[in-house]
């Protein structure tokens, strides 16, 4: 194992981006583990979250960053419902995942690549058309069978043909705005 | 916290020797950084204050003043702080029918142990006050009490 | 006038972030001041030496002293000055350190702010009248609020040293939450085994008089003469004739009443007797519960009481008791399980508290020492206590640590695997806190001699599956989540300050943080006196402790009154309220308004009525100074003239 | 305002009491003076009409002895008041009410002519003629009458053992008793400063507000004058005058009876008298106090209650 | 007090996979006595792929339909989906307190949202501005086989500062209006432990086991139904029991049901009216037996037992929402 140089980040500068991406103070985490203890995805994580914050608190920017657990993360708000030191822990990996998108670190291709179609989906129509999104992912994926085994019934109720909307072109000008501002 | 820009302001603070005079110590003891703008005249209670002696301070060119107690049902004299709410209350609807900004005269309440409280206190207050500026200047012209007597 | 300034370094705390070099220069300047110096350290002894000596040199007659908080060192300054001659109250203090130096961080600014400080203070301090106290006498007798450990401790030793003790306990039997406790750590005493003794000295101490069952309703007066208003609640028994044989208890049809000694463990009968060595012995009435008293139908009791002491028509009675000195000993609470829904908020019977867990281990508990799954009844082999269930917990507004939590839980672990042999305790703790004497060897041993399972995390969720409660935990050391398969889960419930703490708090005058518990005068080095005179803490309702040091406080505190007791005669504090009868016009609004009716109407020769203050009542608050419209009232040390001069000092310049 | 069945009061009342406080003629028909009746054949010399502004109760408190005082309905409420602060013995005071439909402003009638000298003054029930040498002039009541009297709330005395007249109703409804003070408060703050400066630069503190105020009652304490303690200085600043009518204004905090005494005296014409009902508005919105009106009230700056249901906590922005 | 009028956002799965749920939410609301009026052209709520990629984009997608609905100057704004809402609720927060953000995503926006709207899920409505009294009120129909196990899912109640509504580890409110038309509401442990429904595409075999997990806890607290709340719950416990079944070994039949469909069942309306002919898990064997209130006299045990377990079930904290006495003091005194 690796030998941490703690010495790395005497100014807290991770810390600080995340506290400045978020609004999350991560200093007030005493490492009680709670959020690891109530996740439902920790079995799924590389790293618990609680270590996901531990890193953030010690400077280990890459390692947190290129971690699998922050692309896993659901947000479904458990740590941050129980968290004793009132973070939003779930936040904060959002937070992290906002970076990781910015620096183009995609440690789960899958999800970023679902991700994409959904994106894609939402440019082109405004709004979410799920037959299309498992459609652009399978492609995109090379799963090309994932879901097929649903069966003809769910098939049947997927639309085969988008809804339009009027507001699509504003959507894709706020997505257009945004990927000019980045 | 640093000091707010520019230059100081006169903000005079009336605080109970109880409470919030203690809560400012601990505020001190905790080394919670405020702006330095504040003087603080320590009173038994919030219930000696006098509203006068804020008007006198306002008159006399203070930019803000600052009365703090202990909170209500924990006044050491069991019960000078309800009529320095009242009288303050009145006072604080008075002020602006004479052209005096309310907003430069503040009552509160901070007890002994609450130095954060009494930091974000400070800080708030004195950063209005740097906001509303030195307190318009009393005119010493007195041309028409001259009218008057000529 | 002749002013001495004596401006503290206080080593670096003041000199650090204050030039005061140039505030010593500058004040010299001031009106009235003849002699301004800086010193290291003030308030030590050469310091003091310093100011006496500035004194007669100088021909100095007033003197302020610019340094920390007066709240920290203006009475020893005043003997101070007393000693070199003046009269004491010829003194200001300048807080330059708590409002200035440590919290200022531009020099310059601070400097100026310290500058100030002190012309405030000199213009105090030439207006200062010399001020003198007057005797009067102390009534050398003791209130004790709670009769837990630390009451009784204090009781006890007031009483032995002669002073006449009234003790007040709320419940309707002493002996507090020891009285509850199966055994204590880190030797494995039996809780009731070393504090029973002390429960029957109480009782038969001569001069101990105890009102249980009782609650302070209200305190007048000052230190050495309070009056107490004690409301003894109605038990619905006359324990004058009541014997305590318990013949009604075993009669009553209400089975289902609340069980408050064992905390809701196991129901009890209305009417009770709340444990064996219950002193006094004595039962009470659960009015909420009783057939009789709720629906008019029932009177068992009173049918088979041979004594013919119950009374459901005996109403609240009040006495006033005289006392010079109040020791609160009011103790502690715990939280209730639903500030905790995440462990089931009080949902799943084998979920329990560490206090409740205590009454299943103890032989005169309702299991008689059996632990039994509150459930089923049957006996648990896999065991989790949690630790800091509610305590260090922001998000539910406990911040602080309950101090005694993994002490109890290591000696329940040890108790558990006494009781159970083939039992596995499993516990969930963040830090072990075990900073007494013997503490962390005994945690140590629950470890190692008991095998007790310490898992470092928090527990998230405790859910049942069939008849096993799942705890899911973290185990932050190997970086994973796990579960236990619990037959029982004992929660370390947070302790707070006692329900009513804050009401009792508003009655002595006293303060409360924002948690409840008692402030003490100074953390450091007045831990068991308040800010009132005459008032003094012991015990838990200051803050969460454990037995010895509730004893150790409790005995501490008897101490200081018996120090405060050890003279006749107690000198009043001059800076209170005079009337000028020339002045006053005879409104008497001072005296409607004086919350210590310590105003009255007095008729002067010619017929005229005027205000005059009782000196021994008047608090000195100065309320009637600002009630006053024509400035006849003044508070002393505190005058118009006074603080106008401060205000004048800051406004005019 | 009936002269006749007054003095037929007076009649019956003055033997029970040491003197009956009431109005006689002055110097010309718009200013009568106060009168103290002894003996049964000075009642004659009684007058009552709208020119008889002075407030009768003022004297109560430095009269030792049984007294029966004329008032209408803002001075009842200096009477009420005065017992309700303990400062004279309702046994002591007979009240004699007068119902009344306003007072007229001196002040206003001789702008009206011009400040010549009145010759003789004539009332009827909504007018005064005012005969000068020159001429005779018909003024309405309204257009002549005290600023007080114009948002009046109690035209009838709230407090009487006589009435010597018909009950008036007021003619303003309670939601506008206040409307000239809010219509101040609705110009801007530094509008208002503007105001004030500009008035308390004409004072010249010769205190004859004060002194006629009925509920001032220091007397030679109050601390406009007195060294010990020593509010304020003898200089002519504007700081200073002030901060002489906020001592005032303060000081009669839920204790003004907006009788406008105060206003009546003030040889410069200051409005000193709306700084006190300013207050009093503030008085009646956080306690629903109106000074004068029980006896068994408390005045509310000398009392509170543990929950304040009107005051709630500042926030500093 | 229900309010005559609300802004409706269906949202993108409404309009897909979970049809039935905006079926079954219009029939009752009408049926309740409220309007839904139409948010015209919404769009996407940018939900959880957005937020993963950046707040600010995020905060746009959910602010261009939050300053529609502004401007429809209807009080409340409505959403079935809890997804939805809690990304209408986080960008409402954070462009009301934070100027930055609030700028921020005005520049993506054409038309700037102010901070006006107040969002509440369609449950909140139903149970805050309705109450289950009401409901009760409404009731026609009898289920005597249903055994419900009400899954809220993640996000409905959690985090609690942005929800503000209902208990966030032991939430009652669909208990409650079940609870109100009769129903067998069983204690269930895992209401709000989460089903994974959000990887549902990208990370299969993860979901199959969360939502296996949950499935398993359902069957043991003996009940034969899941009451859900949120459309993505719906389709993941719904559509993917067989692939569940399959990689587990498991071999559930749970139908699962959107609440709104149990209300409009309890209120007379068919199976057909509420989209439940569109489950994958049929829930008609459970629902065969129903019929109409007034025969209840036939089987008065299975109304007294629905009642008693409700109580157990639904055990909260006392008085924490309207109509919560009643329960909750029956608990207390059991």
């Amino acid at each position: 194992m690796e030998t941490i140089h703690l010495t790395g980040d005497t100014l807290n500068n991770f810390a600080t981006e995340i506290r400045q991406t978020t609004g999350e103070d991560t200093s007030r985490c005493y490492q009680c583990g709670n959020c690891t203890a109530g996740c439902p995805y920790t079995e799924f994580f590389d790293y618990p979250v609680s270590q996901i914050m531990r890193m953030i608190q010690t400077g280990q920017r890459e390692k947190a960053l290129n971690s699998r657990a922050i692309w896993l993360c659901a947000t479904c708000e458990t740590c941050s419902t129980r968290c004793p030191c009132e973070i939003d822990v779930a936040d904060v990996m959002d937070g992290l995942r906002n970076i990781a998108y910015r620096e183009k670190r995609f440690t789960e291709r899958d999800i970023r690549t679902f991700y994409e179609a959904f994106l894609t989906s939402l440019k082109h129509h405004g709004r979410i058309f799920e037959l299309e999104i498992i459609a652009r992912y399978n492609l995109k994926s090379g799963h090309l069978l994932t879901d097929a085994d649903l069966g003809p019934k769910v098939m049947k109720q997927l639309h085969f043909l988008p809804k339009r909307i009027k507001g699509r072109d504003d959507v894709a000008r706020i997505i257009k705005r945004f990927m000019e501002k980045k | 916290m640093s000091v707010v820009e520019g230059k100081e302001l006169r903000i005079v603070g009336f605080l109970c020797n109880w409470c919030s005079y203690g809560g400012a110590d601990t505020a001190g003891v905790s080394r919670f950084k405020q702006p330095t703008d504040l003087r603080i005249i320590r009173v038994p209670c919030s219930g000696r204050v006098d509203p006068l002696f804020v008007v006198k301070a306002l008159i006399n060119g203070a930019d803000g003043v600052l009365v703090s107690g202990c909170h209500p049902r924990d006044c050491h004299y069991s019960d000078g702080n309800y009529y320095a709410r009242r009288r303050l209350e009145m006072l604080k609807r008075f002020l602006p029918f004479v052209g005096i900004d309310a907003r430069r005269f503040h009552y509160t309440w901070v007890s002994a142990s609450e130095g954060q409280r009494w930091q974000q206190t400070v800080t708030e207050f004195t950063t209005l006050i740097h906001e509303l500026g030195p307190t318009p200047a009393f005119p010493q012209d007195q041309t028409v009490l001259k009218e008057v007597r000529a | 006038m002749r002013v001495g300034v004596f401006i503290c370094h206080c080593g670096n705390n003041i000199a650090g972030t204050v030039d005061v070099a140039r505030a010593a220069e500058e004040t010299a300047k001031l009106p009235h001041v003849v002699y301004s110096t800086h010193y290291m350290y003030t308030c030590s002894e050469p310091g003091q030496d310093e100011i006496k000596q500035a004194i007669k040199r100088e021909n100095l007659d007033r003197v302020v002293v610019a340094a920390c908080s007066p709240r920290m060192h203006e009475l020893t300054f005043r003997r101070t000055v007393e000693k070199a001659g003046l009269n004491r109250y010829f003194f200001e203090m300048a807080n330059i350190r708590e409002h200035i130096s440590w919290i200022g961080e531009n020099k310059e600014l601070n400097t100026n702010k310290a500058i100030e400080a002190v012309r405030m203070a000199v213009e105090k301090v030439i207006r200062d009248k010399p001020l003198h106290s007057t005797a009067f006498k102390i009534n050398k007798r003791v209130l004790v609020i709670g009769a837990g450990v630390a009451g009784m401790q204090s009781a006890l030793d007031c009483a032995d040293g002669g002073l006449d003790v009234v003790l007040v306990e709320k419940s309707p039997a002493i002996g507090g939450m020891m009285a509850r406790l199966d055994k204590t750590f880190p030797t494995i005493d039996c809780s009731i085994c070393i504090l029973g003794p002390k429960m029957v000295d109480v009782a038969q101490h001569e001069h101990i008089s105890l009102h249980a069952y009782s609650e302070i309703e209200e305190i007048k007066g000052y230190v050495g003469n309070y009056q107490v208003k004690v409301r003894k609640k109605t038990p619905y028994v006359d324990w004058t004739k009541c014997t305590g044989c318990g013949e009604c208890m075993e009669k009553c049809p209400t089975k289902n009443a609340y069980d408050r000694f064992n905390f809701g463990v196991a129901p009890t009968r209305a009417i009770n007797i709340p444990f064996p060595q219950a002193i006094p012995k004595k039962a009470t009435i659960d009015a909420q519960y009783c057939r009789q008293i709720q629906k008019g139908k029932c009177g068992v009791c009173a049918k088979v009481c041979r004594a013919n002491a119950i009374n459901f028509e005996l109403p609240d009675q009040f006495v006033t008791e005289e006392v010079g000195a109040i020791i609160v000993a009011s103790g502690y609470g715990l939280i209730d399980q639903e500030l905790l829904p995440e462990y089931g908020g009080g949902r799943y019977p084998d979920v329990i508290t560490g206090i409740q867990y205590e009454r299943l281990l103890n032989a005169s508990g309702p299991t008689s020492g059996h632990i039994q799954r509150p459930s089923d009844g049957t006996e648990p082999k896999s065991i989790v206590f949690v630790s800091c269930a509610g305590s260090r917990d922001k998000s539910i507004g406990i911040p602080y640590c309950s101090n005694f939590c993994c002490m109890y839980i290591a000696k329940q672990a040890i108790l558990t695997k006494d009781h159970i042999p083939d039992s596995q305790s499993y516990v969930f703790y963040m830090d072990i806190r075990a900073t007494g004497k013997g503490y962390d060897e005994f945690t140590r041993r629950a470890q190692e001699d008991y095998g007790a399972k310490y898992i470092r995390g928090r527990v998230s969720r405790i859910y049942p599956k069939g008849k096993k409660m799942i705890v899911q935990g973290a185990d932050t050391l190997l970086g994973a989540k796990v579960e236990v398969e619990a037959d029982l889960v004992v929660l370390a419930t947070a302790a707070t300050a006692a329900p009513g703490a804050a009401a009792l708090a508003e009655k002595l005058h006293i303060s409360y943080d924002t948690h409840g518990f008692y402030v003490e005068s100074h953390p450091k080095l007045r831990p068991v006196e308040t800010n009132t005179a005459g008032v003094y803490l012991a015990g838990a309702a200051q803050g969460p402790k454990d037995i010895p040091a509730s004893v150790g406080q409790g005995s501490a505190a008897a101490a200081k009154v018996l120090a405060l007791f050890s003279r006749d005669m107690l000198e009043s504090d001059p800076a209170i309220a005079r009337v000028n009868q020339n002045a006053c016009v005879g409104c008497l609004k001072c005296v409607k308004t004086c919350p210590f009716q310590a105003i009255k109407e007095q008729e002067l020769r010619g017929g005229e009525v005027v205000a005059s203050v009782i000196e021994t009542i008047c608090a000195g608050c100065g309320v009637c100074t600002s009630t006053c419209p024509c400035g006849a009232i003044q508070l002393q040390h505190f005058t118009d003239n006074q603080l106008l001069a401060e205000v004048n000092s800051l406004c005019l310049s | 305002m009936n002269i006749e069945k007054l003095k037929e009061i007076v009649r019956t009342v003055l033997p029970s009491v040491d003197v009956v406080i009431g109005y006689k003629k002055g110097l010309d028909a718009l200013h009568p003076v106060p009168c103290f009746v002894t003996s049964p054949d000075e009642i004659d010399a009684l007058v009552l009409n709208p020119a008889c502004t002075h407030n009768l109760a003022a004297y109560l408190p430095s009269l030792k002895k049984k007294t029966a005082v004329v008032v209408k309905g803002c001075e009842s409420r200096t009477v009420v008041q005065l017992v309700q602060e303990g400062l004279i013995k309702r046994e002591n005071v007979v009240v004699i009410g007068v119902p009344c439909q306003g007072v007229l402003s001196a002040r206003k009638v001789l702008n009206a002519i011009n400040h010549q000298p009145v010759v003789e003054a004539a009332f009827e029930n909504d007018a005064v003629i005012v005969k000068t040498r020159k001429a005779e002039t018909r003024l309405a009541l309204n257009d002549v009458a005290s600023d007080k009297c114009l948002t009046c709330q109690y035209p009838t005395p709230v407090l009487s053992d006589h009435l010597a007249g018909e009950q008036v109703e007021s003619k303003v409804d309670e939601q506008a008793a206040y409307q000239d003070i809010r219509q101040f408060d609705a110009q801007s703050l530094e509008e208002r400063r503007a105001y004030w400066l500009k008035e308390f630069d004409r004072c010249i503190r010769c205190y004859a507000c004060r002194n006629a105020c009925p509920m001032c009652v220091c007397r030679e304490s109050c601390i406009a004058e007195t060294r010990d303690p020593h509010w304020m200085s003898q200089k002519a600043t504007l700081n200073e005058k002030m901060m002489f009518h906020m001592i005032h204004a303060i000081h009669l905090a839920g204790r003004c009876t907006e009788c406008g005494e105060c206003e009546r005296a003030c040889p410069m014409g200051i409005p000193v008298a709306k700084l006190k009902k300013k207050i009093n508005m503030e008085m009646k919105e956080l306690f629903g106090y109106e000074p004068g009106i029980s006896i068994d009230d408390k005045p509310p700056m000398y009392t509170f209650k543990v929950e304040e249901e009107k005051i709630e906590e500042h926030k500093i922005r | 007090m229900i309010e005559k009028e609300y802004a409706y956002y269906a949202g993108c799965s409404l309009e897909g996979t979970a049809s039935s749920y905006d079926r079954s939410i219009r029939v009752i609301l009408k049926a309740l006595g409220a309007t839904l009026r139409e948010t015209e052209d919404w769009s996407c709520c940018g939900s959880t792929p957005a937020h993963a990629m950046d707040h600010v984009l995020a905060g746009a997608l959910a602010a261009r339909n939050l300053a529609i609905v502004e401007r429809m100057e209807t009080a409340t704004l409505t959403t079935p989906c809890p997804s939805c809402l809690s990304a209408f609720k986080k960008a409402h927060a954070k462009v009301t307190q934070d100027k930055a953000f609030s700028d921020e995503v005005n520049q993506l926006l054409d038309l700037p949202y102010k901070g006006g709207v107040k969002a509440k899920s369609t449950l909140q409505v139903i149970y805050e501005d309705v109450g289950p009294d009401a409901v009760t009120s409404k009731v026609t129909t009898v289920l005597p086989d249903l055994k419900a196990a009400c899954y809220y899912g993640c996000i409905l109640s959690r985090p609690p500062k942005l929800a503000a509504f209902d208990d966030p580890e032991n939430p009652v409110s669909m208990d409650r209006l079940l609870a109100a038309c009769g129903v067998d509401v069983r204690d269930f442990v895992f209401k709000t432990e989460c089903c994974g429904a959000a990887f549902g595409v990208p990370k299969k075999e993860m979901v199959l086991r969360l939502t296996h997990k949950v499935l398993t806890m359902v069957q043991d607290c003996g009940a034969n139904c899941v009451v859900v709340a949120c459309p993505l719950c719906q389709q993941n416990l719904d559509l993917r029991q067989a692939q569940v079944n399959r990689a587990m070994g498991s071999s559930f039949s749970i139908p699962i049901l959107y609440f709104s469909q149990v209300l409009g069942l309890a209120f007379g309306f068919q199976p057909e009216e509420l989209g439940l002919d569109k489950h994958i898990v049929s829930a008609d064997a459970l629902i065969r037996s129903r019929r109409p209130k007034g025969a209840e006299d036939a089987a008065p045990p299975v109304k007294e037992k629905a009642r008693k377990s409700t109580a157990q079930g639904t055990a909260g904290k006392p008085g924490d929402a309207p109509g919560a006495e009643g329960t909750a003091s029956a608990a207390k005194e059991a």
